[in-house]
């Protein structure tokens, strides 16, 4: 087994076990912040074995910092360290669950491979920041443009939120 | 549209201007504010019914001149209804017919209604101070008059049904009259609806009769063509349904019941006779003019002009014999116990009109017209004689507050001797003939059991006298019951009241000769022909087999006749001027039976249990509130309704509960399906 | 009127809301220029004007139409959306010229009744007219059935708001009532349509919405074949489905809502009994037309054979209908709803003889149609006269009416044995040639349907004895005033017709009888086409779909 | 390197757990941070297809990882947002339980 496929199954290990403490710690919601920052690296990890350098970097600066940090902050300002209200009349959660289960299970054959050719050898440049740079502003520049547009809409709308009262 | 005129064209005068008379009226009182002045009114309608009368004459003058021979004369107006073409077609004119029997009809409706409006022109005067109300009782009277000439003019079915109608329709107006009595009214629609019933039998027979006639591919509702197809059809069956009891029918048979109930509504005769009684509550002339002389015979008339297909149906004719017999000597005996005195009249009327059915069953159609025009004379005499006694008596109609009358109105009691007299069968006068030719045709006819019918029709005749004379009795003689006041002011009414009365004692008198019966234009007179009335109706009548009956046989039966008739009044002159306290022990002594007789058998009261009521608490109970109200609206669609939002309530509401995980919970469940379906 | 001579179906058709949409754009611009907006006695009389100036020039139609020609007259045919067959198709026949002079008489007699009943919000109740007067006519003249779908719902909007907004106190529940109802059926007819044009589709290759082609070559909805049973699944039929069957119960269902035939009709009563008198006279009048319309037009000439194979069910329906609404009419205490229930029994003897499917028949049914929107309307009319007066409409509440108001009860007199079928009246014609005509068809249900006769003069009778004669119990009565001159004038007009159709009823009848005649030809026609022995021969024909034209002669012999 | 399929399933296991918070879940904060990893589980599988077809030598195909590049902004923007409504939501009611915010109903 090559050295990229078993960091593969380490990073996706990891991101799959912090996520699940994410997910099923109820008791602390730092440590939920925390263990959702390492499932953002693991990720960020697995965009590097999957030669997609950039978006690695930025996936570990944007989650990695700024969300989790944004998240963070909000549990620290609010004082929401301890969960109080556990999951209970999980009903509908464990039906939903239940069949989620079932169809990811019933696809487990399929997820095993087999199905896909292997994966080609990526040519130069791929990944790299001059790559995405032509695509993002040559093909994608109006996509662009509109995701900023979007961006400062969340901003003013977080910043109208955020406000106590709009005089 | 409207066919140019030709020598005919007198036919359609006869009818239109009553009713241009009637709209002219209808016109004034329903939108112009102005009242018309009486004496305008009456120029009107008296003037347009003695013109129709004088255009009925020169109908009746160019009838007998006809130059060809033929006897008939039609004036086709317009045409009225056209529907359909090839062996659907059907098409009613507004055709008028005029041969020897719709002439003398015409003749009758437009004489006596003559006379009976001048009558009304005191009579109304001196009840109605309401200028309006004086027009329009003229205007119903004028309408009435039109409608029943289109009824004998009309050269076709449906053309008859709208005279059948309208006439049907104005004695609904006119006995409901005064209507802000609740009474009245109520009589008014009863005649109406029982009227109605009768014209459903009609309407059956003529759509039976049509349809029966495209089936043979000659549709038709002329009279002429009927009777020309007839053949066609005679030997045609009904297949009758199970629960009827199956078999065949001959189809005519149907047909002329079905028409035979139309003719019962109209003239009142078993069992649908019960609103003629209660149509006395109408004004005399109304009662006089309507329920005597010419509405209530229309049924009769119907009869005799379908004479064709009643002689090839004979059990319909049995059953036409029959109710005509049971009815007369039914309403005859009702008759006995009455106290009011138009009451009296009206179920002789009912008995009278059974008479003429009896006649027409037997197959005697001119025995049936015969007394249908000498009864429209005496009984209008009677009914107008009674009316001339209740003004006397400002407007005391029980018999009970009457008596000694004949010295205060002796003219009235003259001609009203002479109307009893007439209708009790004294020889030589014109109901004596009639009646007699009606019992000849009796027994001398070949249905089963005319023996019978003509022992009915003897006894009622015995009957007619009693309560006639117990009437006149009652009325003119003994001592006077009226209360003080009134017995003060008992005056004979004036000259428009009583010249009319006159004229009709003259015809009652002396009618029976133009159809006097040939026995006695052998015996007595020694006149050849001397039945000038059957020799002219003879060519339009259907002739029944009989048999044929030498003179002795008929004397005889005259002879019993008289006899029945001396011997009711001999009854009566026993019972109420030798012993008049006897009637009122017999009844004290015979209670049932002579509270069944005043109360009238409880026949009204029988149909009300039986028909009205039930009708009425089913359409309200059951139809109404359980099945409209409850089912349907209830069950069905506001079951529906009550689902869908129970639905929404019960159901679909937990699935908006406004829980934003149940939302999330739906929208992954449906992923998780469409996921599902995609990786089957 | 040179200009619009081509359009004059089109014309008499929009000018109602034409006008209404002109008022609209003055009035905003009116209030846009200070002003408060136009008077509503300006709405008001230019609404009637513009309804008796449609009325004119239908005149104008009835005058110019020629009775001796069948087929339609004054046709317009223009693309609309021609990729989906849609057209702008309008043109009439006898039948569909009656109905449109029946609603053109009718909106401005309405317009001159509730001159002073109306008084809330009068510029949109003049609007709501005008709009709803371009629905039903719309629909009278439709030849395109999309375009007939199109006006037969858009009607609902403005009725739905005359009865919701001007009605009675329970004026919401009837309205939403009588919209659900409506509604409930013209969605299966919907799907019933689109069901047929698909047909077309498959037997032609072409879409088409229109009834009738206009030319010779092309083809229309009426060519169709409409197999009688075997939906074609894989080769093998469907049994239980049977096509025209189908068709033909969705298309009843919702013009048999809309009549009301017998176990539907239960909106009737409430919606009449709520909405204003305008409401009911048009309702009355026109609306219940366009379901015994769409019968002749649309259900019974598509589907032949399925409309006799329910023939048996109609006429049943159409009997009980009969008794059931005269007797449910009898015990009825508020007069409206007497004359709403009453309705559902003139309406029965409609569908009585429509499905007679003779001349006498559909000539009756047809002339009733007239007869049934001029005295019921008339009657609705009346009843608001009465109920302007004493706001109320209890029988138990009169009684002696005649005394105060005899012109009102003459009228009302003549009105109500016109509505009893009295021989001169224009009732008399159409019910006489409906059982006629039943009887030619179906003896028995004939027979007991003319008891209904009987039961027509009990109901109409007693509540006419009941409320005018007796004597005057209720001291409110007494001082009631008599019609005034605009109430005269409005039931003057409407005896006319009463008048004119009882004693000259050829007039109309010249008029129907080619479309009657050229009915029943398409209905034997279209029944030897499409009577098919078996399941196996429909699968033939869509096999054979392309090959062979099935429409091209009308007298195709079915295969063996 | 490893078969994509073990990509796919790795995305498809992040997804349901992610999918799993937010059912299970009701502290806001934590729903909002399962949605960041659903996202990220979308973009672990844009980064893997991309790299399965990564295009030719000298004209790299970047399409997949724009598309992740977007995800991350528009993830900002919700977080910002969600995180906005949340404080103002803690505000009102004191509380950040899902469970009390059920005004979306009829």
């Amino acid at each position: 087994m090559e050295i990229s496929a078993v960091l593969f199954y380490v990073f996706a290990g990891l991101a799959v076990i912090s996520a699940l403490a994410m997910v099923l710690n109820v008791r602390n919601t730092v440590a939920a912040a925390m263990s959702l920052v390492v499932t953002m690296v693991s990720i960020g990890g697995i965009f590097v074995l999957l030669d997609a350098y950039l978006v690695a970097a930025l996936q570990i600066m944007v989650y990695g910092g700024a969300i989790v940090v944004l998240f963070l902050f909000v549990v620290m300002l609010l004082n929401l360290r301890t969960d109080d209200f556990p999951p209970v009349g999980l009903r509908l959660a464990k039906l939903g669950g239940g069949l989620l289960v079932v169809v990811v299970v019933s696809a487990i054959p399929r997820l095993l491979g087999g199905v896909f050719p292997e994966i080609p050898a990526a040519p130069t440049g791929y990944g790299g920041y001059r790559a995405l740079g032509i695509a993002l502003y040559t093909d994608y520049v109006l996509l662009v443009e509109m995701v900023s547009l979007l961006l400062l809409a969340a901003i003013v709308g977080a910043l109208i939120l955020a406000k106590r009262k709009i005089d | 549209m409207v066919n140019g005129a030709t020598e005919e064209s007198v036919l359609r005068l006869i009818p239109l201007l009553p009713l241009a008379a009637a709209a002219y009226h209808g016109v004034m009182l329903g939108l112009v504010r102005r009242p018309t002045p009486r004496t305008v009114t009456i120029a009107i309608s008296c003037g347009a019914v003695l013109a129709s009368f004088v255009a009925s004459c020169v109908a009746f003058w160019s009838l007998i001149q006809h130059p060809n021979g033929s006897h008939l004369l039609v004036d086709n107006v317009f045409s009225w209804i056209g529907s359909g073409v090839g062996v659907h077609a059907f098409s009613a004119d507004v055709a008028f017919l005029l041969d020897p029997l719709s002439s003398v009809m015409t003749l009758v409706i437009t004489g006596v209604g003559s006379l009976i409006h001048i009558y009304s022109v005191a009579y109304m005067d001196d009840d109605q101070r309401d200028d309006k109300g004086f027009q329009r009782f003229f205007c119903y009277l004028n309408l009435f008059t039109f409608s029943m000439l289109i009824l004998v003019l009309a050269d076709n079915l449906v053309l008859m049904f709208l005279g059948w109608e309208g006439v049907g329709l104005c004695s609904f107006l006119l006995i409901g009259f005064w209507y802000s009595d609740e009474w009245n009214a109520y009589c008014g629609s009863k005649a109406f609806i029982v009227n109605r019933i009768g014209d459903f039998g009609f309407l059956l027979g003529l759509f039976l009769l049509f349809s029966s006639l495209v089936d043979v591919g000659k549709p038709a509702v002329e009279f002429q063509d009927i009777e020309r197809n007839l053949a066609l059809i005679t030997e045609a069956t009904l297949a009758v349904p199970e629960w009827l009891g199956g078999g065949e029918w001959l189809l005519v048979n149907v047909i002329a019941l079905c028409f035979f109930v139309g003719a019962v509504g109209k003239s009142a005769q078993l069992p649908l006779y019960v609103w003629l009684p209660d149509a006395m509550a109408g004004p005399t002339p109304v009662s006089a003019l309507i329920h005597a002389a010419t509405m209530v015979t229309a049924g009769v008339y119907l009869v005799c002009r379908m004479g064709f297909l009643f002689a090839v149906a004979p059990f319909a004719s049995m059953v036409v014999a029959w109710t005509g017999a049971l009815t007369a000597v039914f309403a005859a005996v009702i008759a006995i116990a009455q106290t009011d005195i138009k009451k009296v009249l009206a179920y002789s009327t009912v008995s009278q009109l059974g008479y003429m059915f009896l006649a027409a069953g037997c197959g005697g159609y001119t025995a049936a017209v015969f007394h249908v025009a000498s009864h429209a004379f005496f009984k209008a005499l009677l009914f107008l004689g009674a009316g001339s006694v209740i003004l006397a008596l400002h407007h005391e109609q029980n018999l009970e507050n009457m008596g000694g009358l004949w010295r205060r109105t002796p003219r009235t009691h003259v001609v009203f001797l002479i109307g009893v007299l007439t209708i009790a069968g004294f020889p030589g006068l014109s109901g004596f003939f009639s009646k007699d030719e009606i019992l000849v045709a009796a027994f001398a006819s070949e249905i089963p059991g005319h023996t019978w019918l003509y022992g009915i029709g003897l006894a009622t005749s015995g009957l007619t006298a009693f309560y006639m004379f117990r009437l006149h009795f009652l009325t003119f003689y003994g001592e006077s019951r009226a209360s003080a006041d009134i017995r003060e002011h008992i005056d004979e009414p004036g000259k428009l009241i009583i010249y009319p009365l006159y004229v009709l004692a003259f015809f009652a008198i002396f009618f029976g000769y133009a159809g006097l019966p040939q026995v006695w234009g052998d015996l007595v007179f020694g006149v050849d022909n001397s039945n000038s009335l059957a020799n002219f109706l003879m060519p339009t009548l259907a002739v029944v087999p009989h048999n044929q009956l030498d003179h002795t046989t008929e004397v005889w039966l005259a002879a019993a006749a008289i006899t029945a008739g001396v011997v009711g009044f001999g009854f009566a002159w026993f019972f109420y001027m030798m012993r008049p306290q006897l009637p009122e022990r017999i009844a004290a002594a015979l209670r049932i039976p002579h509270q069944l007789l005043v109360r009238k058998f409880y026949v009204d009261e029988a149909y009300d249990l039986l028909f009205v009521r039930p009708l009425v608490a089913i359409s309200d109970r059951v139809l109404f509130r359980v099945i409209d109200v409850a089912v349907i609206d209830g069950l069905a669609v506001g079951g529906i309704a009550r689902l869908v939002r129970a639905t929404g309530t019960n159901l679909l509401r937990h699935a908006q509960s406004g829980f934003a995980q149940t939302y999330i919970f739906f929208m992954i469940a449906g992923a998780v399906a469409i996921v599902w379906i995609l990786l089957r | 009127m040179g200009p619009i001579e081509p359009f004059l179906l089109s014309f008499v058709t929009f000018f109602p809301l034409l006008a209404g949409v002109g008022l609209l754009l003055i009035a905003a611009l009116a209030s846009w220029i200070g002003t408060k907006g136009l008077p509503d006695s300006l709405w008001k009389s230019v609404g009637l004007a513009s309804t008796l100036a449609t009325f004119g020039v239908s005149v104008r139609l009835f005058v110019e139409f020629d009775a001796t020609r069948t087929g339609f007259q004054f046709v317009e045919h223009l693309s609309w959306i021609p990729e989906y067959g849609v057209n702008y198709f309008v043109g009439i026949d006898g039948i569909s010229l009656l109905m449109v002079m029946l609603t053109t008489f009718l909106v401005p007699i309405v317009f001159i009744a509730s001159w002073d009943d109306i008084r809330e919000s009068i510029p949109t109740f003049v609007f709501f007219m005008l709009f709803l007067e371009t629905g039903m006519l719309g629909a009278f003249v439709s030849l395109n059935v999309f375009q007939f779908y199109l006006f037969f719902e858009v009607m609902l909007i403005p009725m739905y708001f005359i009865i919701g907004i001007w009605g009675g106190p329970r004026r919401i529940y009837a309205a939403v009532k009588f919209f659900l109802f409506t509604m409930f059926g013209s969605l299966f007819m919907l799907v019933a349509v689109l069901v047929t044009y698909l047909l077309h589709f498959e037997q032609f290759g072409a879409l088409q919405f229109d009834l009738v082609s206009t030319t010779g070559e092309s083809k229309a909805l009426l060519d169709t074949v409409i197999p009688l049973s075997g939906q074609i699944v894989d080769g093998e039929p469907v049994v239980w489905w049977k096509t025209q069957t189908w068709l033909f119960a969705a298309f009843g269902l919702a013009f048999a809502i809309k009549v009301p035939m017998f176990p539907f009709h239960t909106w009737l009563p409430d919606a009449h009994v709520e909405a204003p008198t305008a409401g009911s006279v048009v309702l009355a009048g026109v609306l219940l037309k366009m379901g015994t319309y769409g019968f002749v037009r649309f259900a019974i000439p598509l589907f032949p054979v399925a409309a006799l194979e329910f023939t048996p069910i109609i006429l049943a329906l159409s009997v009980v209908g009969i008794l059931y609404g005269s007797l449910v009419a009898m015990v009825q205490t508020d007069i409206k709803r007497l004359v709403a229930y009453s309705s559902v029994a003139h309406l029965g003897f409609v569908m009585l003889g429509m499905f007679a499917l003779n001349e006498q028949g559909l000539n009756g049914s047809v002339l009733q149609m007239v007869n049934h929107g001029v005295s019921t309307g008339a009657l609705f009319l009346l009843v608001g006269m009465l109920y302007e007066r004493r706001h109320t409409r209890l029988i138990s509440d009169f009684g002696g009416i005649a005394k105060p108001m005899p012109v009102y009860a003459a009228f009302f007199g003549l009105v109500t044995l016109s509505s009893i079928g009295l021989p001169m009246l224009n009732g008399f014609v159409g019910e006489f040639l409906i059982l006629m005509g039943g009887f030619l068809a179906h003896p028995p249900s004939a027979a007991v349907a003319t008891f209904g006769v009987v039961l027509a003069a009990v109901y109409m009778l007693w509540m006419y004895r009941r409320v005018m004669f007796g004597p005057v119990t209720n001291p409110e009565n007494r001082s009631l005033i008599d019609l005034g001159l605009r109430e005269k004038l409005v039931m003057v007009a409407m005896a006319v017709p009463i008048l004119w159709l009882g004693i000259y009823p050829n007039t109309f009848l010249l008029r129907i009888q080619p479309s009657v005649i050229e009915l029943l030809h398409q209905v034997e026609v279209r029944t030897a086409l499409t009577t098919l022995p078996s399941t196996e021969d429909v699968a033939l024909l869509a096999a054979a779909d392309t090959a062979a034209d099935p429409a091209a002669d009308p007298n195709r012999e079915p295969q063996p | 390197m490893v078969p994509i399929e073990h990509v796919i399933a790795l995305s498809a296991a992040l997804f349901t757990i992610g999918v799993g918070g937010v059912l299970i879940r009701r502290n806001l904060i934590v729903i909002l941070m399962s949605i960041e990893l659903m996202l990220n589980a979308a973009n672990v599988a844009l980064i893997g297809f991309n790299r399965m077809w990564p295009g030719i030598e000298g004209a790299p195909r970047m399409d997949g990882q724009v598309f992740v590049l977007m995800v991350i902004t528009v993830a900002a923007c919700e977080v910002a947002v969600g995180l906005g409504i949340l404080i103002s939501m803690f505000r009102n009611r004191d509380s950040v339980n899902i469970d009390e915010v059920n005004l979306l109903k009829w």
